[in-house]
Formats: C-alpha cells, sequence, structure tokens
C-alpha cells in the first residue's frame, strides 16, 4: 500500500507551487487561484490522514469538506471584490492596487 | 500494484499541471490547468476510497467554484501585456519562500521516517465490503460536527452576501 | 445625450463596452441589414444600421427606362409584396396620365393586393416567429402563403416578381376558377388563423417575449414617420385605403385594427387582424367582380403632360409612396419613392435602446422590414 | 509469467466486462445520437407539415451517415486569432463529460460499465456538469463576440438550473434513502411505484432544469441561432462542430437516463409488483414485431430496389429482436436473459418518451429571454425544489418518526408543495408584469 509520506510530500509540493503563485503573480484572480491550490493540498493531506486511520475513519474527509466549503466561499467574496474593483479601476493587477481608499 | 500506479499518474497530473498553472501568462490557461489539477486530487481522493468527497471536489470545486473563476476572467476580459504577468524582483522572493518552505518540510519528512511503522495506510477491505463511504460521511457530518456544519452554513450565507454587496453594480 | 464619462457608468463593469456587428450575414436581420450594437453586458446602450447593401439604384435606373418598362423594377423593392408595390407605380402613372383603370379592373386589383397583403403578413408571421424561437409556424405559414402564390401563378405566371398589373388596367383577363380559387383560399384561412392563434396568442412565453418590448408612441410614430401596423398598433387609426381610397376600396367594409401600447404584442394582433380583414375584402370583392373591359385608353407610347405627382398607397408595411416628375418625355424625369421598411426602420434605435440583445432581433422582426426596399 | 503481465492479466480478468462496455459507449453512443437527430428531425417534420429527410436511405435511414461523413471530411477551420489549444480542446471536453457520466447509468439491470459505485446518481451529475467546460472554453477560446456572450449565457444558465436539477434531484434521493443507481430502482420496486407519483413537483423541476441544462429550446439561448448566430459553437465547424453536436445530444440521453431512473422507475415495468400485469411482459417483442411488420409494409413502397431490400434488412432485424425477446419468455433455458433484455426495453422506451418530451417542447414554444430565463429559475424553480425538498423530508419524518400512513403523509405533502407552487407562480407572474413594466420605463428613458 501506498507510505502517507506520498501523500505528504504530493500536498507540499502543490502547496509550494501554491506558495509561489501567490507571491509572483500580479493578476488578483491568478493569486486567489493559487490559494485555492493551497486549500486543495491541504485537503490531501486530510484525507490522506483520514485513511491512515481506517476505513470508516471519515472525520478528516468531513474536514476536507469543510475547506471546500471555505474555498467556495473565499472566492465567491474574493471574485465580488475583484469585479467591484475592476469596475473602478479597470485592472485586476495587484501592484496597481495601490489606495486604500477609492 | 494497481493503487500506486493510480496514485503516481494523478500525482504526476497534478504537480505538472500545478506547475503551469502558475507559469502560465493567459489567466484562463491557468484556470485550465487549475482544473486539471483539481481533477486529478479529485483521482486521489477516489484512490484514497473518500468517494463523496471525490464527487464532491468535482461538483463543488471544479463545476462550481471554477466555473465562477472562469466566469469572472471571461468578464473582465482584461489583455494585460506579457511582460507585465509578474512583479520582477519577486522572482528571488519566490524562490526564498519556496527554499524556507522546503526546509521546513523536509525536517517534518525527517520526523516521520523517526516514526514507528512509517504511517502505512492500513490495506483496504475489497470495495464491496465496505460501508458505503456516503453513508459514514453523513453519520459524522450530521452527528458529531453538526455545529460545524451549521457554522460552515453560515459562513457560506455571509459570504453569498457579501459577494452580492460587492458585485452589485452601484447606482 | 450621453456624454463619455456617463455612459461608461453606465456599463456592467464600467469598462469599454461590447460592440457587436449583427450582420450584414446573421440569421435574423433579414436579408442584408447590419446593425451595430453597442452593449453594455448583453443590455443594448447604442445602436446604428448600417443600410445600403442591397443598393440598386432603383430611382436612378427609372430616369432611363420609359414608364412600362419601369414597371417590373418596383416589383423588385418589396420583393415579398410585389402585387403592392405594382399597384403603386401604376396607379401614381395613371394619375399623371389622368386615366383611370376600369371597374373590372380595380376589383381584381383589390383582390390581389390584398391576397398580397396576406402573403406579406404570413412571411413576416413565420420569420418572426422564428426570430423568437418558435419553429414550426414558419412552416404553418409557408404553406398559406403558397396557396397564395400559386394563385398569383395562375393568373400571371410568376409567383414572386409578379408584375401582375400594367398601367392603365390589367394586361391579363382573370383565370377561369379565379373567384373559386380566393374563395377556396379565404374559406380554410379562418382556420389557419386560428392555429396561429392557438401556436402564439397565449402563450405565455410569447407574451414575455412581445409584451413590452419596443414601445413606440403615437407622438414617437408621427414624428419618425412611421406608418402601417406600427403607427396602427399606436393606437392611431390611419390607413390609407379609408384615408383616400384608391382601387376599389371605397366600395369595401372594412375594420382598421388598432393596439393601444404601441409594443410588439400590439403590432402582432394589428397584422393577425389585418389579415382576418383583408380576407373578408377578397370574399366582398369575389361576390361582385364587375363585367367589362380590363385595360383603360392608354396608348403604346405613354407620354405624360409635363408635371409632378404623388400617390401613396397602404402597402402591408406601411405607406408606399410614388413622387414622378415628368418631363413631357417618354421616360420620367424623376422617381421618388417612399418606402414604408426604410422609414420604419428609422424607429430601430428607438425601439432597441435599453432592451437585450434578445430584444434586437423581436424589434427587426416587429418592424417588418424588407432590405430591397430599405436600399432600393 | 513476469509479475506484470501476470498483474495486466488478472486486471483484465477483473474488468473486462468494464472495459468492453466502456469501448461499447463509446462506439455507440455517438451513433445513436446521430439517429436521435434523425428521429428528431422527422418529428419536427411531421409537426410541421413535410417530410423531413427522404434522400439518403429510405425514408432518410441512413442520414446520420451520411452527415457525419460529410463533417469529417469538411475543411478544419481555426480562426486565426483563436486560441490554438483550448479552441481545440473544448469539443472534447463537452464530449468525454457526457460520454464518462454515462459509464456510471445502467441501461437496464445488466448493462452498466461501473456496477458498485455507490455514489452513482451523484457521479452522473457532477461530471455531467463538467461538460460545461466545453462550452464555455469554447466560447472563449473562438475571439468572437457571439461565441463570448453565448460561453456567458451558457455559465450562468447552467450553475442556475444545475441547482435547481440537484435540490429536484435531491427529493427524489430521500424517497430512495441511497445513492447508488441500482438501489434507487429497486426502492421505487419496494414501494410498488414510480417516484413521478410521490413526487410529482420534483419531476417536473427536473424536466424543466433538464431542458435548460442540456441548452434545449425553449431554453437554447447559448446558442439561440437567430440572436447569436450559433452562440458558443460559431467558429466551429466539421468535426469539432459535431462533437459539440454529439455531446449535446449525448447529454440529453444522459439527463432522461437520470430522470428516467429517478423518476420514471429505471427498468421496471410500469407498475412492477401488481401481478395480473404480467402479460405486459409480452409487450416489448410485441412492438417490436409491430415496428418490423410496418418496415415490411413499407418495404413495397420503395421506389428503389435497394432502398426495398434495406427496408427489408430492417424489418428482418426488428423480427430477430422481436423473436429473442419472445425466445427469453417461453423457452426454458433463456429465461435467464429475460430480466436483462426486458429491462434494457423499458428502460429505452421510458428515455426516448422523454426525449421525445423535449423535441415536442423544442418544436410547440418561442424561446426565453435571457433575464426571464434567470427569473424563471430563481424565483420560481429553485425556491419550489427548496419547498419540494422540505415538505419530502417532513412525508418521511412523519412516517418514520410518528407512524403516520406513507401514503398519507405523502399525499398531504404533495398537496402543500403544490399549494407552495400556486403561490410561487403567482408571485412570479407579478414579478413579471412589474419587471417587465420597469423594463419598459427604462427604455423610455433613454430616449430623451
Amino acid at each position: 500500500m501506498m507510505p502517507v509520506g506520498h501523500y505528504l510530500f504530493l500536498s507540499f509540493a502543490l502547496f509550494i507551487i501554491g506558495a509561489i503563485g501567490v507571491v509572483t503573480r500580479r493578476n488578483v484572480i491568478v493569486v486567489l487561484m493559487s490559494i485555492e491550490l493551497i486549500l486543495n493540498a491541504v485537503n490531501i493531506n486530510l484525507v490522506a490522514f483520514s485513511r491512515m486511520f481506517g476505513d470508516v475513519h471519515v472525520h478528516g474527509q468531513v474536514f476536507a469538506l469543510f475547506i471546500i466549503a471555505d474555498a467556495a466561499a473565499e472566492a465567491a467574496v474574493g471574485l465580488g471584490i475583484i469585479i467591484a474593483f475592476f469596475r473602478n479601476r479597470e485592472t485586476v493587477l495587484a501592484d496597481e492596487m495601490d489606495l486604500l481608499k477609492w | 500494484m494497481l493503487d500506486s500506479i493510480i496514485f503516481y499518474f494523478f500525482a504526476g497530473v497534478a504537480i505538472l499541471s500545478a506547475a503551469l498553472m502558475v507559469t502560465r501568462r493567459n489567466a484562463i490557461h491557468s484556470a485550465v490547468f487549475l482544473i486539471t489539477t483539481l481533477l486529478a486530487t479529485a483521482g486521489i481522493f477516489l484512490q484514497l476510497r473518500a468517494e463523496f468527497l471525490f464527487i464532491a471536489q468535482i461538483i463543488l470545486y471544479v463545476g462550481g467554484i471554477m466555473v465562477l473563476f472562469v466566469f469572472v476572467i471571461m468578464l473582465v476580459r482584461l489583455d494585460v501585456p506579457l511582460h507585465h504577468i509578474t512583479f520582477r524582483f519577486q522572482k528571488w522572493v519566490a524562490l526564498f519562500v519556496a527554499v524556507a518552505l522546503a526546509c521546513e518540510v523536509s525536517v517534518m519528512f525527517w520526523y516521520v521516517r523517526q516514526l514507528p511503522s512509517a504511517g502505512l495506510l492500513t490495506p483496504p477491505a475489497p470495495a464491496d465490503k465496505l460501508p458505503p463511504n456516503s453513508e459514514q460521511f453523513a453519520k459524522v457530518l450530521f452527528g458529531d460536527y453538526l455545529l460545524p456544519f451549521e457554522i460552515a452554513s453560515i459562513l457560506l450565507l455571509v459570504a453569498m452576501i457579501g459577494a452580492v454587496v460587492m458585485a452589485k453594480k452601484r447606482t | 445625450m450621453h456624454d463619455e464619462t456617463t455612459q461608461k457608468q453606465n456599463t456592467l463593469l464600467g469598462a469599454d463596452e461590447l460592440v457587436i456587428n449583427m450582420g450584414p450575414q446573421h440569421p435574423s436581420t433579414h436579408g442584408v441589414l447590419r446593425v451595430k450594437l453597442k452593449l453594455d453586458g448583453e443590455r443594448v446602450i447604442g445602436s446604428e444600421c448600417v443600410i445600403g447593401y442591397l443598393h440598386r439604384g432603383v430611382e436612378k435606373i427609372a430616369e432611363h427606362r420609359t414608364y412600362q418598362q419601369f414597371a417590373p423594377y418596383v416589383d423588385r423593392m418589396d420583393y415579398v409584396a410585389a402585387v403592392s408595390n405594382g399597384l403603386g407605380y401604376c396607379e401614381t402613372v395613371e394619375k399623371l396620365l389622368s386615366v383611370e383603370a376600369p371597374p373590372r379592373a380595380r376589383v381584381i386589383r383589390t383582390i390581389l393586393t390584398e391576397l398580397q397583403r396576406i402573403a406579406s403578413h404570413l412571411l413576416w408571421l413565420g420569420t418572426h416567429a422564428l426570430d423568437i424561437g418558435a419553429l414550426t409556424p414558419l412552416f404553418y405559414c409557408m404553406r398559406e402563403r403558397e396557396e397564395i402564390l400559386k394563385i398569383f401563378e395562375k393568373y400571371c405566371g410568376a409567383r414572386l416578381t409578379t408584375h401582375a398589373f400594367r398601367i392603365g388596367g390589367l394586361q391579363y383577363e382573370s383565370y377561369d376558377t379565379f373567384e373559386k380559387d380566393v374563395e377556396r383560399f379565404c374559406k380554410d384561412f379562418e382556420r389557419r388563423i386560428q392555429e396561429y392563434v392557438d401556436l402564439l396568442t397565449g402563450n405565455s412565453i410569447w407574451i414575455g417575449r412581445t409584451r413590452n418590448v419596443g414601445i413606440l408612441s403615437t407622438e414617437d410614430c408621427i414624428a419618425l414617420g412611421a406608418s402601417g401596423p406600427i403607427l396602427r398598433a399606436s393606437g392611431l387609426a390611419w390607413d390609407t385605403r379609408k384615408a383616400t381610397p384608391y382601387a376599389a376600396y371605397d366600395q369595401y367594409k372594412f375594420e382598421i385594427p388598432v393596439g393601444t401600447k404601441g409594443d410588439t404584442y400590439d403590432r402582432y394582433m394589428v397584422r393577425m387582424e389585418e389579415m382576418r380583414q383583408s380576407r373578408l375584402i377578397c370574399l366582398q370583392a369575389i361576390e361582385n367582380i364587375p363585367a367589362g373591359p380590363i385595360l383603360g385608353k392608354v396608348g403604346k407610347v405613354l407620354k405624360p403632360p409635363p408635371g409632378e405627382v404623388y400617390h401613396s398607397i397602404e402597402a402591408p408595411k406601411g405607406i408606399l409612396g410614388y413622387y414622378i416628375v415628368s418631363d413631357g418625355t417618354t421616360q420620367p424625369y424623376r422617381v421618388r419613392i417612399r418606402p414604408p421598411s426604410f422609414i420604419n426602420l428609422q424607429a430601430f434605435d428607438k425601439l432597441a435602446r435599453g432592451h437585450l440583445v434578445a430584444d434586437v432581433v423581436a424589434i427587426i422582426g416587429t418592424l417588418d422590414i424588407v432590405l430591397g426596399e430599405v436600399d432600393r | 509469467m513476469s509479475p506484470a503481465l501476470h498483474a495486466i492479466i488478472s486486471f483484465l480478468e477483473t474488468w473486462w466486462v468494464q472495459l468492453v462496455s466502456g469501448v461499447l459507449i463509446v462506439a455507440v453512443v455517438p451513433l445513436i445520437a446521430g439517429y436521435v437527430v434523425l428521429v428528431e428531425r422527422k418529428l419536427m417534420a411531421d409537426m410541421q407539415a413535410r417530410l423531413g429527410p427522404m434522400r439518403v436511405g429510405p425514408h432518410g435511414l441512413l442520414q446520420p451517415i451520411a452527415d457525419a461523413v460529410k463533417l469529417l471530411i469538411k475543411e478544419d477551420i481555426i480562426p486565426d486569432s483563436a486560441d490554438k489549444v483550448i479552441f481545440w480542446l473544448a469539443p472534447v471536453v463537452s464530449m468525454t463529460a457526457a460520454l464518462v457520466s454515462m459509464g456510471a447509468i445502467a441501461f437496464g439491470p445488466w448493462f452498466q460499465v461501473a456496477k458498485d459505485i455507490n455514489i452513482g446518481i451523484l457521479f452522473v451529475l457532477g461530471v455531467s456538469s463538467l461538460g460545461l467546460f466545453g462550452i464555455v472554453l469554447g466560447g472563449w477560446a473562438s475571439n468572437s463576440h457571439y461565441s463570448l456572450i453565448g460561453a456567458l449565457r451558457s455559465t450562468a444558465q447552467l450553475v442556475s438550473y444545475e441547482t435547481a436539477a440537484g435540490l429536484a434531484i435531491i427529493s427524489g434521493l430521500l424517497l430512495a434513502g441511497t445513492l447508488q443507481i441500482r438501489s434507487i430502482v429497486d426502492a421505487q420496486q419496494h414501494y410498488g411505484v414510480w417516484f413521478i407519483f410521490l413526487a410529482p413537483v420534483a419531476f417536473f423541476i427536473y424536466l424543466v432544469a433538464s431542458i435548460a441544462e442540456t441548452n434545449r429550446a425553449p431554453f437554447d439561448l447559448p446558442e439561440a441561432e437567430s440572436e447569436l448566430v450559433a452562440g458558443y459553437m460559431t467558429e466551429y465547424s466539421g468535426f469539432r462542430w459535431a462533437l459539440y453536436f454529439l455531446g449535446e445530444y449525448a447529454n440529453m440521453i444522459v439527463v432522461a437516463a437520470v430522470a428516467t431512473t429517478l423518476f420514471l422507475g429505471g427498468w421496471l415495468r410500469p407498475f412492477p409488483n401488481v401481478r395480473w400485469l404480467n402479460w405486459l411482459d409480452v409487450l416489448p417483442a410485441l412492438f417490436t414485431a409491430a415496428v418490423g411488420a410496418y418496415c415490411g409494409y413499407r418495404a413495397g413502397k420503395q421506389p428503389v430496389r435497394v432502398q426495398t431490400l434495406f427496408m427489408w434488412a430492417v424489418a428482418a432485424l426488428c423480427f430477430l429482436a422481436a423473436l429473442i425477446l419472445a425466445a427469453t419468455l417461453f423457452v426454458p433455458p433463456l429465461q435467464a436473459a429475460k430480466p436483462g433484455l426486458l429491462g434494457a426495453f423499458w428502460f429505452l422506451l421510458k428515455v426516448s418518451g422523454y426525449l421525445y418530451v423535449f423535441m415536442w417542447l423544442r418544436f410547440t414554444l418561442p424561446r426565453y429571454r435571457f433575464d426571464q430565463l434567470m427569473h424563471l429559475g430563481w424565483y420560481l424553480l429553485i425556491p419550489l425544489a427548496i419547498v419540494n425538498v422540505f415538505f419530502v423530508a417532513v412525508a418521511m419524518m412523519l412516517e418514520t418518526e410518528f407512524g403516520w400512513n406513507r401514503w398519507l403523509a405523502l399525499i398531504i405533502t404533495s398537496v402543500f408543495t403544490l399549494l407552495a407552487a400556486a403561490f410561487l407562480m403567482h408571485l412570479h407572474d407579478k414579478r413579471t408584469a412589474a419587471a417587465s413594466a420597469a423594463a419598459s420605463e427604462t427604455s423610455d428613458s433613454y430616449a430623451g
């Protein structure tokens, strides 16, 4: 069977890639997508650990579902903000969002 | 055997498309690669016998959230000049972040190796012997985690209202 | 009007608005109309009709043809109502020559023109319904239109560009079973029209798509010069057939249907009722077709006295006017045609603003334009 | 024998049925979809007082094949400014999603690719909803305004109506108590009636929502011909276009199969537990025999000899099928095949009936406008579906917790649901009237 370390490594790799995306991309939409990737990486961990404790153990999966719900909430609000911002400033680039108030 | 082939296949697809996602210049391409990653992750959930989560990932993540992303990308229709796509000096920050995180995690891996039994997954029973995953899931979700479930639904409600307020046309 | 800044805030995202080219090749611009639509999301915030893709210089051609030679050209303007075009032209030239068509010719002209009105409205109904997404009425309408075209074919040999009339009357005597054919069609048509009513009139989707879409008030109609069913749907009972009767219309009883709100649904109802009224006119006319000659006293070579004349008829799409200036030669000095479609099309921008893309096709449909006539 | 080879062989031993049926689906569904198109055209012609395709084969029976060949050899056009990769990918996504979701559907008790998947119906829903990406990406990649508007429309439409469809399905699932497709059908056998009689409102919500989900008239706004030329497919031609088309029809079959499974009793015959209706088992054989007889009758009237022969061949096939169906009833050694074949017959019959309703509506109704479509979805269907889920749950609770008679509970809650539906309809009518009045005011204000 697969050692749990492999899942951890996969999760870690996705997390790093997501983190790099968050730091380097200017397009806020892509930044948001990178955050989704990070959340997704966490899900892999949770499910793998859940599985580690046996076939009928689903607590970790429930956590993962909560994270999906959270991701949905984040995406909705985040994209709402992006649309509101785009309407006013006609940009979605992070470094052009340089005012606290407009 | 089959299990590990499936795992490595999906893991490879996930990592590859995740890497492509952060490097593509076009936001739609990024979204497509993120979808691929999410689908590959769903495959890994299936390989872990988390069937309900597999379909939840597809319906909610891919069919819901990503549609929203693609929709917004198409709505804002921006044509960013290609050389403007990343911060110039940010590459070094990124490298630093990656290296720092890698160090941290390698320490973690080191400790994992020290653990007895090395965290092996228990071998799965044949699929038809397993209790249905969705029923298990529901029992735990609506039993042990009823309160968090309600809180999550309130969170979603708040997010929904927030998104509507944010995106509404100001008149 | 709006200046640049206010317009920007009106769009969904404050970003540049979407400009869509509808046509000249588009399934529902009824030929080669091209509409440049400025969209905010799907809402129309501005429109511009680009016409001229079918321009053939009909008015200029007239200056180099004799009066008889030009008659077939007018068939090619509103090519789905060629008989009406011909009637208008022939009557105008007759007015210029001060001759009158004999009574028999006038009655037959009336019958054919009313049949043509039904045919034109049928084509409008079918394509309008198709634009709004109802597939089936088109084929039913074509079925009935086919009957009318068969009558035309039997009468003069042509179905579309009929050139049915001659200056001074008719060239052809009506064929043997003419009355019977027309009567059979009219009897049958009552039942057929009920089929369209069943399919569309009460349908809630149809009402939703047409009610309150493209409202044009009577004042706007008059200001824009819109005529025909569009004017009547806005509530003004103006019909050239009643106002200044021509052909044999003064002999028959018929109603002028009017609408109340002037929206697309009213225009639909008005045209449907006009078809019924045309049917009644045909039925009245075939009861009593006077005997006698079919061609008045006109010479082989037409040399109208110098002068000018204007005459208009109620074509299916609105008021069709001809203004002819004669310099005493065999060829007109100038022919100016007032095509109803061209003038009605001016209302497009007013109708379309603020509506959705889907309504634009409904509005093009309800204006009932024929590009051959718009561009001439 | 090397271990790898051994593993492959043992893999094939366990999975060959699935593999073969999978290949079968991929190979056969396009053909079936082609013939669904032919049937649709024939039905449309019949309702519109004309004949429809008559040239290729007798009564146009070979038309789908001719169409396929034509589309295959057409020039493959990719617009210059299109995003080539995504343009290429989009129709494939659309088609694949529809075909994969078919894997979990049980076409009769025997024919199912993924047999023991315990999230059955959710799998079908989830995977078929991925087809949306085919549409959206195709619309975006074409780099045309019509395509983009079509794509935006379809995103909004599909997301909205999937919600309604999902909620409607939940009512059915509450009654069945399981997600597994077989168990759903078994539950209907256990109840003795199809779920359409227990949750009629849910069925109608699903019917409407599934039409919208498959982009069929009167909800075909993403590809509204008279408005957007062809919507997201405007720039597609040749085989890519054919893939979209096949995907759409395969999707229709999928939603019809879901509705059949969940609400129309799957492969059960009408009233599965009523003994004295057992003679209905003869119906499939009689039906196919009747079709065969009609083909034979028409064969004599074909103008060309080849066509006569072809019709005879079709008739012979029908008779053969009838013979097999009859044999399973009366020849003891073959009776083992009876549930499978009869089940498949009933299932396909119900799917066809459902598709017939799709087509019938398409030929009859005009198209909704976008705002009306959204109003219908969000103000009528989704609230109604929520109310319906609630009342079905109440009925289940009354039965299990308070010991009510099941039928009484279901009838009372159905009445309540219908009342709620009437109320919502009333509100909906009032709101649309107000909305259209407001719309006319806006257009007036623009005039100045």
